[in-house]
């Protein structure tokens, strides 16, 4: 890891507002599952074939979007990938 | 109904709508009981103004009714209890005189505002949440305004409400760090309005609702809420200086009349009015933002008594320095013609040709257009109607495109010579 | 939550599989944040423009791909829709 | 170097490969490493042979020294402790005779065989791999048989390793309960292999490497390993029937002679005595697997002394049975033909028609060729020179495209009739 990266995760986890995150093996490392009519079908690859795949996750416990936002615009990955900040399904 | 109590109605709507809403979702957070409750008091506005009377202040008669509305009906959820309690501690104590209560509302309409141009949503829901919450327009009204189909126009609304709630956009003025960022993100919501109705006035686009007249009213409130902020007076000065010409920009026949053939007898003079102590309180902060550099260029066209008295040569200094703020080839373009008035049409082909080569304006009209007259200005004819041609070509506006082929046919002679600008 | 589904997750919570999950909003509710130039510019929406989108997501603890290809063909959703398992990284 | 000496490497090369890695696999769960110390100990064979003479038990030997390189590498890397360790733990006392080893290659190899073919890499990876670490076909081999770049392959077989190692694909013989999937998945990845080379050796491509002998080679070592399971056996015997006619199915012209034409004398009765024999120990399981069917129909053929001796109306049946268990169109074609000539081509045709209503073969050539055949036996030579057309528009391999356009002229009339079969 980078000093930068390591410098941005230690902030976070000090902060509190990361509550777990891990990076991803690449989309060529995943599997794929489906069940049809009881056959488990398995695919190599991800999922979605686009040409931006996942690379990893953080949980992250924010006050709103602006606090989310702020914290995605500092990950490493920003300035070259994208963030993309989603809510937890909350019932 | 008397005509006193629906004007008096009417001019309550208009007012206050916006205000009442933001009140109620600072006090509720739930954007849809704000609307229900909102209309609810206006509804019984309607019912009791003409029986008992309109109010000393209509405004907080409709927040203290409408907010009670919404007390009652968090209440009768038991189920919401957690809701109601938040609400209870964020409701300020009832005051039916509406004395306090103003300052309050002044906050909650300035917080609605900037989560209403979060740039988390996308920029259309925007521009409608801003009409429907703050301008009070009905989703129909805000659908035929921008031609969309009126159930589409909902499902964005819907669509923008549930992202606000569910991915937790606060409701709030952002703060210090992020404020002139989210600052200028509301004024191009603003000004996007504003152009849309601008331009439809002069295309062959019917809007019923005066898109223009909306946005110089947000913008007005938006200036008064943030009286530090001189970008907020210019952007509103920039639009009353437009707007003080919508009666001449286009004639009997429906053509566009070019600038220095406007009856500048026709431009509303209260505005441009406005617009110059607006423009003169904002340059008094020190600070040059790109609204008010463009009211600046704006203002110096409206207060030139006649076509001839324009300065040129500060617009085209104008145009250079915001040129240099936010570099873009319209501007540049415009500079272009700027320079071409203040040093002859040469000195602006230069220009034009340059960005003509650089190839950034490919495929935009109005590039081939002012080439064709600088062209025309200087003579060549020839080259004048090849520019004419292409830029025809490439415009898509009807009142343009008239404009445009009765040049054409003056440079390839086919037509009677008009008097030459 | 269906019976179905509850089921399956007291199952995996229970047998020690899942160590954490959740559903995620609807990519509608996504906002996807880039930096360029130092600047930050967000986008209503998830950051890949395919149908498929990512409803949530369980961390499992698997001794190899049989037993995470066995938990993912059992999740409520497999049988219309897909299960992408995908290794987490490890230096 | 004696002739003795080389033609040894080369049987423990054939023989021991795919063993040596396949424990090694099994050892250091580290597949670059083991094809790495593989490597090594064929080199060491190569040298030291010759001076000190084969030994008794070549198998043992590349194992033994393969295994010691592998814990020398792996003892000098000592940040790799852990996989010592590990490694340690796994591998069975050292055994330089080879007594007690055998059954553990037996084991690796099968662990090996599924690992290769599991269903999480793409398919033409499970090829690749086990041609690879089965068969000890180079990388630039497998590349030349599947017509494919080497550097293409190099990477796919990267890629297929590093999924197997970061995913986490178990290196194990799968449990029963995903056994009986698990293994038609290797059955079909070896029949894949072998029809790849079936169908190169009578198109227009050239293949280095017998991939059908390699298929044949690799299904012998599965059903070898896996004596509980009758379609291992039957796939084995299945190739062993088509392979039995690999001379006879094309003239020196490289035209495809039609399996009724071929000449029986030709075709090879040892891998026919071995297939058989195989089916009947297949049968006595008392399973019917989709390779059993296909085995048994394959025997009829096989087994029948002239072409007029052939009982279509037992192939017919088979096929019956075959499209209740894996229900696909091209059995039901093949189906077709069966009963066109078992029950005449009336009732061929009725099937095959069917067929081509159901739109289900639509664009595959065999479909309008059977259709084509069936009515020239009917003696309706104009519908089956239009249907003969269809199947050359649609067919891609030259020798089947020359068949067919021999059938239309034939069907057209402007070519003498050939004796009909």
């Amino acid at each position: 890891m980078t000093h930068r990266r390591a410098a941005y995760f230690n902030e976070l986890d000090a902060s509190g507002v990361r509550l777990l995150g891990d990076r991803l093996r690449p989309g060529s490392d995943a599997t794929t599952v489906r069940v049809r009519d009881a056959d488990v079908l398995l695919a190599d690859g991800p999922f979605a074939e686009t040409k931006e795949q996942i690379a990893g996750f953080d949980i992250i416990e924010c006050a709103d979007l602006d606090q989310a936002i702020e914290v995605a615009s500092k990950h490493p990955v920003a300035t070259f990938g994208a963030i993309e900040v989603r809510p937890f399904w909350e019932e | 109904m008397t005509a006193d109590v629906t004007a008096a109605l009417d001019e309550a709507f208009r007012a206050e709508w916006g205000k009442v809403i933001a009140t109620l979702i600072g006090m509720t957070g739930d954007w849809d009981l704000a609307e229900e409750c909102a209309q609810d008091a206006f509804t019984q506005a309607l019912r009791s103004w003409p029986r008992d009377g309109v109010p000393r202040r209509p405004g907080a008669w409709l927040t203290t009714v409408a907010r009670n509305r919404a007390l009652d009906r968090l209440r009768r959820h038991a189920s919401e209890a957690a809701k109601l309690q938040q609400a209870v501690i964020l409701s300020p104590p009832d005051d039916p005189a509406g004395g306090a209560v103003d300052t309050h509302i002044t906050d909650d309409r300035l917080r609605l505002i900037f989560t209403c141009c979060h740039p988390a949503l996308p920029l259309e829901a925007r521009v409608a949440l801003t009409l429907r919450t703050l301008a009070g327009l009905t989703t129909a009204e805000i659908a035929r305004a921008f031609l969309t189909a009126e159930p589409t126009m909902a499902k964005r609304l819907v669509r923008a409400k549930q992202k606000i709630r569910n991915a937790a956009i606060p409701y709030r003025v952002p703060p210090a760090h992020l404020l002139p960022e989210r600052t200028s993100g509301v004024l191009a919501v603003l000004y996007l309005l504003f152009n849309e109705g601008y331009a439809a006035t002069a295309g062959s686009r019917l809007v019923r609702h005066d898109l223009c007249a909306e946005a110089i009213r947000l913008a007005r409130v938006l200036a008064g809420l943030m009286p530090d902020e001189p970008e907020a007076r210019a952007l509103l000065a920039l639009m009353l200086f437009h707007h003080s010409r919508r009666t001449s920009r286009v004639n009997a026949a429906g053509d566009v009349v070019t600038l220095e053939n406007q009856d500048r007898s026709l431009w509303d003079h209260e505005e441009i009015g406005e617009g110059v102590s607006l423009l003169a309180a904002a340059v008094r902060r020190e600070q040059r933002g790109p609204y008010l550099l463009q009211a600046a260029i704006a203002q110096c066209h409206a207060t030139a008594a006649t076509a001839e008295d324009t300065d040129w040569g500060l617009i085209a200094d104008l145009y250079g320095v915001l040129a240099q703020m936010v570099p873009s080839p319209v501007v540049e373009l415009n500079r272009a013609v700027a320079v071409g008035m203040a040093d002859g049409p040469e000195a602006g082909l230069k220009l034009a040709d340059a960005l003509a080569a650089s190839g950034k304006l490919t495929g935009y009209y109005l590039l081939p257009a002012t080439r064709a007259d600088l062209l025309r200005r200087l003579g060549r004819s020839a080259e004048a109607a090849v520019s004419y041609r292409e830029a025809l070509d490439l415009a898509v506006n009807d009142a343009e495109r008239r404009y445009l082929a009765r040049r054409l046919a003056e440079a390839e002679g086919t037509a009677p010579q008009q008097s030459r600008a």
